[in-house]
């Protein structure tokens, strides 16, 4: 078993086992640090396809902005209790199975899908995911929707103000 | 490209006049001026006058049909905010920032009418549901508004989800972000041979949009959020946000479908007779008409989903036609009932003493959604049922159709019922002679296209 | 004035019957077309008229009795305000138009139109005292059991317009021979069934009794001389098919004398006086049906003549005893009238002696003709036909008694306005009287004098495809005169026994029981077709209306809006406001979606086997 | 590594982030297992670049496939973070007029 | 031009009664019209030949804005043009509420069944088979009886799910046909499979069969002819039963004859089976109302059976009949109305001796109740005279027990007449007093026209003979 592999198999083992526990977590604050723990998981797998810059991307913006806020929030509203109303067991029962078969048939799917048996993924080399060639593209062949981004920041800029605006 | 951009501008000009501007009335007056602008923007793009011209690297793609889509956004846009300017001011104290968002959608929209591949799918439609998110939320002392918003929000950020685990799937079957698949070989059995995985990213894919355009059983966020948001915002998201959803869906899956063998048209079958008899069903028991538009914009959207089942000429047509006589006709109504002191089909009743005029007009709408002839519903309706038959059987299905497009009269002549034969003195706002004038010209327009559809066609067909 | 005009218009008509009478006597039959009533491609009716001996027969029947009983009337019912009064005359001459165009009518269709047309005459003219609901009752009644009879009449003019495509008397009887012989039986029977309604035959005779709601000279003119004579007009009019079904000639036969001997035994205890009468007219038409049915058609229609004279003349001098006793009709209460009502009471007497069936009267000679006919085709026939001769001597006898011997019972009021009726009324009693004695001499057999029946040479022209066809065997002379011999002493004796009998009935209330009962309630046939028709009916009808109707059909229309209604309330708890729900719903639906592209062909199989369409 | 082992991964992730929308009551804890989904995705858009671009490498050594893979997963990014201002601005909105987030109490609009 | 002018006469001034004010205005305005369309029909009903016109409407849909008048059109023209001038007469008295509207919505609806009788259209058709239907709904729902909202309603939804099952039948015969075109020619012309004639057939049967009505489809009528203000309902009656059985010939039968000529034993045991079960209900009525609308499904199973005996004789008598049962049912409307009006009850055995106080209407509803019962020399006698004769000549047992309607048919029609004119006079009624001029006229108008077509039908049978024989000989 080759280091890749193993890494592998360790971040993916973090990251399922992280996002359990964001499940199974009572306390809010405790559901976004193991929450934070998946995307640093992910941000490894990242690191381990050689996509550098979304690595980075991921644990500056998700595990560090996003995952604040919302860290943030949770403190705002003093949700930092282990009492948190749970749902009745019979409604989680019935939404892990559902999820669970939603899992099944999908990979049940993938694994009847014959042209993904062969194949793999290129780790640790490749660089398309270096910054330098993903920001050629992004501002020459994609910068129609880089631009248009710009719209939907606008909007979400407009929609948390009208929204979070004292009146 | 002319209407993205202008549109983009305009959510901007219209967030400075929030700004510079300290008289709120102004506003409804500016958009309507903005979206005036949008209209002869999209005009010139259409009929050659004059083009921003981008390299959109194939991302975009701007076709004659498209366009013509954008114009009866525009225009249906334009009409909305004629007739209900007033009240988009009146739900809170930024109607700027109100009218800016609407701008915003309408760039959602006008990138739905010509993307061309899944990356500007997603952001147009996350350019479309992010503001209506908000729209939604406008009113906030209002606990059905928050509820609302917050449903909202998070069913769809979980749609979102679901397409883009789609659209990674499909990425992962094909190694490209297209929506015109090379043709598949076609197995002996009839079956084309498509990667499983594709096959699955494209339920995915068409799961959420079936969510997007509320099409059942996906259709659950509809009621709550349309009951809950503001009226004047319900309308809005109930016309042309949907139906650029369903522009959205049929340009999508308009050659991917082929990838899905039979099992598309027994899951469309399926989605379609589940929304026509949700639709339809759970609108006959509603009292409030609020709640019972919200439940007849699924069916409605039953209906127009037999655009994708025919998937031919016929259906883009249909499709146009439905979007005009479906949003005008809904336009018009909401824009009664947001005048209207009681939501609930009991606060309708004399409405033809009290209101002659709106009782007139709303009757023309309500007569144009339960599909009469003479009103533009008919051929909206009619356009897709020939589609359906056109692509060759599937009779059942559209008998089915006419069934529920009977119970759907059930619901819309019940309010016709209590404007002019129940007894009562329905309580209206104040209205003024414009918004009759404008009630007018919408049931105008109605019987126009209802009589001459060509009227509308033609500009699609020279 | 208005009798003037109703009686006056009758009269021209009579008058122009005499000359067209003339006219066919000496230049045979004729027909006159009008225009084509109907004229579609493969069916042409024309509106024609045919003038020919029997017809023309008829002609003056009805026109002549049709005028003597205007003229009746006049009298009769001067009391009535006059605008009952134009009106009693209004149906009246309505009711000869349609007679007239019945008897005129050169086909089945123009022939029908009279058919319907006496019907509703006669309708109208029972319940003529329009307030008083039993009358109404006996009227609707009588329509509607003609209309039983005229269904058949329908069906049966249908199937020679789809065999033969023609309704015409001349082209059909032309084309005989292209029926089958099943057509043939089918047709006749259907034609019979219409004769049944109009001619009141058993089963559909019970209408004639209650039809006396209506005036007396109604009566008189429609349920006695003319209109139920019909059915045998038209038999004698299609004599020739019924020649060429044997099997509906014995229908025919079997139906006549049926209703003849039990028409006899109801009269033979009734106390109606025109109760008798009706009954009298039922037995009497079933002679004529057994005349045609076997075969004595000149028989049938002379018996015909001589009943509408005597019948007429029975009816009109009912009248004027119910005139006299101020609209009393049971014979209970009357008796002894003899003195009062002279000429009443002769004429009276005539017409029972030649309804009995003594000779030289009329009667005699008609009713001798078809028994005689009768027992050469089968002498059972013939000795139930003299069973019923014998009744009928009796039980007008009984109520030429009770009216006319014996003592009055009535109250003394009525004895005390008992007066003989005006000159209007008594003329046509008179004239009838006359008519009632010396009608049958036309017809003399031929044992009595060689060619003297002048009647059945006259006819001769229309029965001849029939004559043709049957093989005549004649009695001998001899038997025939024992016959005639032992039934006239039969009948004499019955009247000597009957007016003995009856001579000094005095009034007892006893409850009658056992055969007499049952004579007296008509054999409960009217209840028993409530029980076993018309009650059955109204219960179907209303379980049609109340449940069927209510609870089925229009319980089915609503049960799907209820099913909708229902499905509603139910279908929105789907809705349940909860997240966790809705997103439950969209993943399984995912899930489920991927097993039908798992298994589409198998689904698509299914499908496409469901709606074959798809 | 095998392509599949990738896939069984985002979905499994994946299909957590759907059990915890599913059994969860606290709006933000559900808007997190959103999260969660998205960038399950994001890895599978990644490890999907990273195998088309294995196969474009066999026939051309200087391939740069699957570079829209890695962008598409930017602009997801840059998504998700817009909505997280949005998201969480309607919840804070939603908690200061009933001061919970709990979802099973968001049922004013039903039927 | 005269198809178009028949059409547009009551449009337009169906739109233009609506600015009027009052009553009496509206009443002349409305009169004149309906008088100018009945001279029009006349012109029509005149003038050789058949009639066309022809003007461009939906191109891209290979829709043509087409009328052709032939006989059976001229002659249904006719009969609601002299509907109108009728029901418009004998209601002149009645003062409706709003009558502008009222009159303009009646003006409508001749417009609508003027243009079904015209159109040679497949789409235009349905377009005016729903423009008939629209202003019924409204007429009925504010100007009706007391429980009409509801009534009104099943009727309105009942007979718009038919017509849609009907577009969904245009529909597909239209995707089949050749030149992808709504002509009358084109659908005539169309070849289906016989798989695909039975669903043709079975979707236009049954919006057909609901207008008619045919049993079981016939519930929604008793009701609505209950609940309609009267003059609405003489409409119903007399003439918008007719869309049906004129769709029926003009449509279905040419279009689908493997399919007709298929179903034909199914249709005529419903019809028979509905004209014996309406006739014994009606026998059980006592409301008039009732008792008319129970009648007059009867009658329709008749016609409808005679239609699809498929005879020449048959068809010429459902001509015939068409054209008289709308005279016949109109007229024992009036009197319904006029008994309605008077005593404020329909029920039969509330009345009584009517005749003795008003012997002119007794003698007027006698006739026309005779009529009804198709005596001779009244105008039904040919009709059914031919109707039955080509029901007898398709199956003769069906012609036999169809028959026994006959005679239930006179058992309901005179116990109407004996409970409510004859016998005594009872505490509603002996105040009675005849009816007034405007229903005298009317009733006279129709009475005669019971007589005369009654003696001699041939001008009903030579009108409409080209059709009958073009049906039969396309065959």
């Amino acid at each position: 078993m080759s280091t890749t592999q193993i890494l592998f198999f360790f971040l993916s083992a973090l990251a399922v086992l992280s996002a359990v526990m964001v499940l199974i977590s009572k306390n809010p604050v405790h559901s976004v640090l193991w929450l934070v723990a998946v995307f640093f998981a992910i941000s490894g797998h990242y690191i381990l396809l050689n996509a550098q810059f979304l690595a980075i991307v991921n644990m500056i913006v998700y595990a560090g902005a996003i995952m604040v806020l919302f860290l943030f929030v949770i403190m705002l509203m003093n949700l930092n209790t282990e009492n948190e109303p749970q749902k009745n067991l019979w409604m989680k029962l019935a939404g892990v199975i559902s999820g669970g078969c939603f899992l099944l048939v999908l990979i049940s799917l993938v694994r009847q899908s014959n042209d993904m048996t062969l194949k793999s993924a290129l780790t640790t080399t490749g660089d398309i995911g270096l910054i330098k060639n993903l920001g050629k593209l992004l501002f020459t062949e994609y910068v129609i929707p880089f631009e248009i981004t710009s719209v939907l920041f606008l909007s979400a800029m407009v929609g948390a103000i009208v929204i979070g605006k004292k009146e | 490209m002319n209407a993205i951009i202008v549109s983009a501008l305009m959510g901007v000009v219209m967030m400075f006049s929030g700004i510079m501007i300290q008289h709120k009335s102004m506003m409804k007056h500016i958009a309507s001026g903005g979206l005036l602008l949008l209209l002869i923007a999209n005009l010139l793009q259409t009929y050659g006058g004059f083009e921003i011209k981008i390299d959109t690297h194939d991302l975009l793609h701007f076709d004659r049909f498209g366009n013509f889509f954008n114009t009866i956004a525009i225009i249906a846009t334009l009409i909305y905010v004629l007739l209900s300017g007033k009240d988009i001011e009146k739900t809170g104290v930024h109607p700027a920032e109100y009218f800016a968002l609407i701008f915003f959608v309408l760039c959602g929209v006008t990138i739905l009418s010509s993307f061309n591949g899944l990356l500007m799918l997603f952001l147009g439609i996350e350019i479309m549901s992010i503001p209506l998110y908000i729209l939604t939320g406008t009113d906030k002392r209002n606990l059905k508004s928050n509820e609302a918003a917050l449903k909202y929000f998070l069913m769809g950020s979980f749609s979102t989800g679901i397409m883009l685990m789609g659209i990674a799937l499909i990425y992962g079957g094909s190694g490209s972000f297209g929506i015109h698949p090379a043709i598949p070989e076609v197995s002996p059995a009839g079956m084309p041979k498509v990667s499983f995985i594709i096959v699955a990213g494209l339920i995915l894919l068409f799961v959420s949009m079936c969510f997007k355009v509320s099409a059942a059983p996906f259709h659950f966020w509809t009621p709550d959020v349309y009951d809950g948001a503001p009226s004047v915002f319900t309308s809005f998201m109930a016309t042309i946000v949907k139906a650029a959803g369903f522009f959205a869906f049929l340009r999508l899956f308009e050659s991917q479908s082929a990838l899905m063998g039979a099992s598309w048209k027994i899951l469309l079958s399926f989605v379609i007779i589940a929304t026509l008899l949700i639709g339809n069903i759970t609108a006959v028991f509603q009292q409030s008409v609020k709640r019972m538009l919200a439940y007849s914009s699924i069916a409605q959207a039953g209906f127009m989903l037999f655009a994708l089942y025919g998937g031919n000429d016929l259906s883009k047509e249909g499709i146009l036609l439905y979007t005009a006589a479906y949003s005008l006709a809904t336009i018009g109504i909401f824009a009664v009932l947001i005048k209207m002191k009681d939501y609930t089909l009991d606060g309708f009743n004399g409405l033809s003493k009290t209101q002659p005029v709106l009782a007139f007009t709303t009757t023309i709408c309500l007569l144009s959604l339960s599909g009469i002839p003479l009103t533009a519903g008919f051929f909206a309706k009619y356009y897709m049922l020939a589609s359906v038959l056109k692509a060759g059987g599937a009779v059942w299905l559209v008998l089915v159709a006419v069934l529920f497009a009977a119970v759907s009269v059930y619901y819309y002549f019940r309010v016709i019922q209590a404007m002019y034969f129940k007894e009562g003195t329905a309580d209206t706002e104040e209205i003024t002679s414009t918004f009759k004038a404008g009630m007018i010209f919408v049931a105008g327009l109605i019987v126009l296209i209802g009589v001459l559809p060509s009227v509308l066609l033609s500009y699609f067909y020279f | 004035m208005i009798s003037i005009i109703g009686s006056g218009s009758i009269l021209a008509s009579f008058i122009v019957s005499v000359l067209v009478f003339l006219e066919v006597k000496s230049n045979g039959a004729s027909i006159v077309a009008l225009f084509n009533f109907i004229e579609v491609k493969g069916l042409v009716i024309p509106f024609a008229f045919q003038v020919d001996q029997l017809s023309v027969l008829f002609l003056l029947i009805i026109t002549g009795i049709g005028f003597l009983i205007h003229l009746y009337s006049t009298a009769y019912m001067h009391e009535e305000e006059s605008k009952h009064y134009a009106r009693y005359f209004a149906y009246l001459n309505l009711f000869v138009f349609s007679m007239l165009l019945l008897v005129l009518g050169a086909n089945y269709v123009i022939m029908f139109i009279g058919w319907e047309g006496v019907g509703l005459c006669s309708y109208l003219l029972i319940g003529y005292w329009f307030k008083n609901d039993h009358y109404n009752y006996a009227a609707k009644k009588a329509f509607v059991m003609n209309r039983i009879g005229d269904l058949g009449f329908l069906l049966a003019v249908f199937w020679l317009i789809f065999k033969l495509g023609t309704t015409n008397f001349g082209d059909v009887f032309a084309n005989v021979d292209k029926l089958s012989a099943f057509d043939i039986t089918a047709i006749t029977t259907l034609l019979f069934v219409g004769a049944m309604g109009k001619s009141a035959q058993i089963p559909l005779y019970t209408w004639l009794p209650d039809a006396m709601a209506g005036p007396t000279p109604v009566s008189a003119l429609i349920h006695a001389a003319t209109m139920v004579t019909a059915g045998i007009y038209m038999i004698a009019r299609s004599n020739l098919l019924y020649t060429m079904a044997p099997g509906t000639q014995t229908l025919v036969a079997v139906v006549g004398l049926a209703t003849a001997i039990f028409a006899a035994t109801i009269a033979l205890k009734q106390n109606d006086i025109k109760k008798v009468l009706a009954y009298s007219t039922v037995s009497q038409l079933g002679y004529m049906f057994l005349g045609l049915g076997v075969g004595a058609y000149t028989g049938a229609v002379f018996h015909v003549m001589t009943h509408a004279f005597f019948k007429a003349l029975l009816f009109l001098g009912a009248g004027s005893v119910i005139h006299a006793m101020h609209h009393e009709q049971d014979i209970r209460k009357m008796g002894g009238l003899k003195k009062q009502l002279p000429i009443t009471h002769i004429t009276f007497l005539l017409a029972c002696l030649a309804i009995a069936g003594i000779p030289p009267f009329s009667g005699f000679f008609s009713k001798d003709e078809i028994l005689m006919a009768a027992f050469a085709k089968n002498p059972i026939y013939y000795y139930v036909g003299l069973g019923g001769a014998l009744m009928t001597a009796f039980y007008m006898f009984r109520l030429y008694t009770l009216t006319f011997l014996g003592g009055f019972r009535g109250t003394h009021e009525q004895e005390h306005h008992l007066q003989e009726s005006p000159a209007a009324m008594t003329i046509p009693l008179i004239v009838l009287a006359i008519l009632s004695v010396v009608g049958g001499w036309i017809g003399i057999p031929e044992v009595f004098t060689k060619e003297a029946h002048s009647l059945a040479h006259f006819l001769a022209p229309i029965f001849a495809g029939s004559t043709q066809l049957t093989e005549h065997h004649h009695l001998e002379a001899s038997q025939e005169w024992i016959m005639m011999g032992v039934s006239t002493f039969l009948i004499v004796g019955v009247i000597v026994y009957t007016i003995v009998s009856y001579k000094k009935y005095q009034e007892t209330i006893t409850e009658n029981s056992g055969l007499t009962k049952l004579l007296e309630n008509k054999w409960y046939i009217d209840e028993l077709y409530d029980t076993i028709i018309v009650n059955p009916l109204h219960y179907i009808a209303g379980f049609f209306k109340n449940i069927f109707e209510k609870n089925g059909i229009d319980g089915a229309v609503n049960g799907v809006g209820k099913l909708v209604s229902y499905s509603s309330r139910q279908l929105r708890l789907l809705q349940s406001g909860q997240i966790g729900n809705y997103v439950m719903i969209m993943v399984l639906a995912i899930v489920v979606f991927v097993l039908v592209w798992f298994n589409d062909l198998t689904i698509m199989y299914y499908l496409n086997r469901l709606f074959k369409m798809a | 590594m095998p392509i599949q082992y990738y896939i069984y991964l985002c979905l499994t992730l994946f299909s957590i982030g759907i059990v915890g929308v599913l059994t969860r009551r606290n709006a933000i804890i559900v808007f997190m297992c959103i999260e969660l989904m998205l960038n399950a995705v994001n890895l599978l858009l990644v490890a999907f670049s990273k195998m088309h671009l294995a196969s474009a490498l066999t026939t051309d050594k200087m391939a740069t496939a699957g570079a829209d893979g890695q962008l598409f997963v930017f602009f997801i990014m840059v998504v998700a973070a817009a909505e997280v201002s949005v998201g969480l601005a309607i919840i804070v909105m939603l908690y200061r007029n009933t001061h919970s987030v709990d979802i099973n109490f968001l049922n004013r609009l039903k039927n | 031009m005269i198809p178009v002018l028949l059409i547009s006469i009551p449009l337009l001034s169906g739109l233009a009664a609506f600015l009027l004010k009052g009553s009496p205005a509206s009443k002349a305005f409305a009169l004149a019209s309906s008088l100018a369309t009945l001279a029009l029909a006349l012109v029509a009903v005149f003038s050789k030949g058949v009639l066309f016109y022809d003007a461009a409407w939906l191109p891209s849909l290979g829709s043509k804005f087409s009328l052709m008048q032939d006989g059976m059109s001229k002659m249904l023209c006719l009969l609601t043009a002299i509907s109108f001038v009728i029901v418009l007469l004998a209601t002149y008295k009645n003062d409706y509420q709003k009558s502008p509207a009222f009159y303009g919505l009646l003006l409508l609806t001749q417009a609508g069944l003027m243009g079904v009788f015209l159109s040679a259209d497949a789409l235009l058709f349905y377009f005016f088979w729903e423009l008939a239907l629209i202003p019924v709904y409204f007429l009925c729902s504010i100007w009706g009886g007391e429980k009409r909202i509801a009534v009104t309603f099943k009727f309105f939804i009942y007979t718009f799910i038919g017509s849609l099952l009907m577009l969904v039948g245009i529909l597909f015969v239209y995707s089949h046909t050749t030149d992808h075109s709504f002509a009358l020619q084109s659908f005539y012309e169309v070849k289906l499979y016989a798989k695909d004639q039975a669903i043709v057939f079975a979707l236009f049967f049954m919006a057909f069969a609901i207008k008619m009505p045919i049993f079981p489809f016939h519930t929604w009528q008793p009701d609505a002819y209950e609940q309609s203000p009267t003059a609405v309902t003489m409409i119903l009656s007399g003439v918008m039963v007719k869309m049906g059985l004129y769709a029926v010939i003009r449509w279905l039968i040419p279009m689908v004859p493997g399919a007709v000529h298929g179903h034909a034993n199914l249709v005529l045991v419903l019809c028979i089976i509905g004209m014996i079960y309406a006739s014994l209900i009606a026998i059980r009525q006592d409301d008039i109302k009732r008792l008319i609308a129970y009648s007059s499904i009867a009658h329709i199973g008749l016609m409808c059976a005679a239609i699809f005996v498929q005879n020449q004789i048959g068809l010429e008598g459902v001509m015939i009949q068409m054209f008289n049962h709308g005279i016949n049912v109109i007229g024992l409307w009036i009197i319904a109305d006029v008994i309605e009006q008077q005593f404020g009850t329909r029920k039969i055995s509330e009345l009584g001796g009517l005749a003795q106080k008003a012997p002119i209407m007794a003698v007027l509803l006698v006739l026309m109740a005779l009529a009804n019962i198709a005596l001779p020399l009244t105008n039904a006698f040919v009709g059914e005279f031919l109707m039955f004769n080509g029901l007898f000549q398709f199956n003769s047992w069906m012609a036999g027990i169809a028959g026994v309607s006959i005679i239930l048919a006179a058992v309901y029609t005179l116990n109407m007449i004996q409970k409510v004119f004859y016998g005594n006079t009872v505490e509603k009624t002996k105040d009675a007093v005849e009816i007034g001029f405007h229903a005298h006229l009317a009733m006279g108008i129709l009475v005669a026209m019971v007589l005369v077509f009654g003696l001699y039908p041939q001008p009903l049978i030579e009108l409409t003979k080209d059709t009958v024989n073009a049906i039969f000989v396309q065959r």
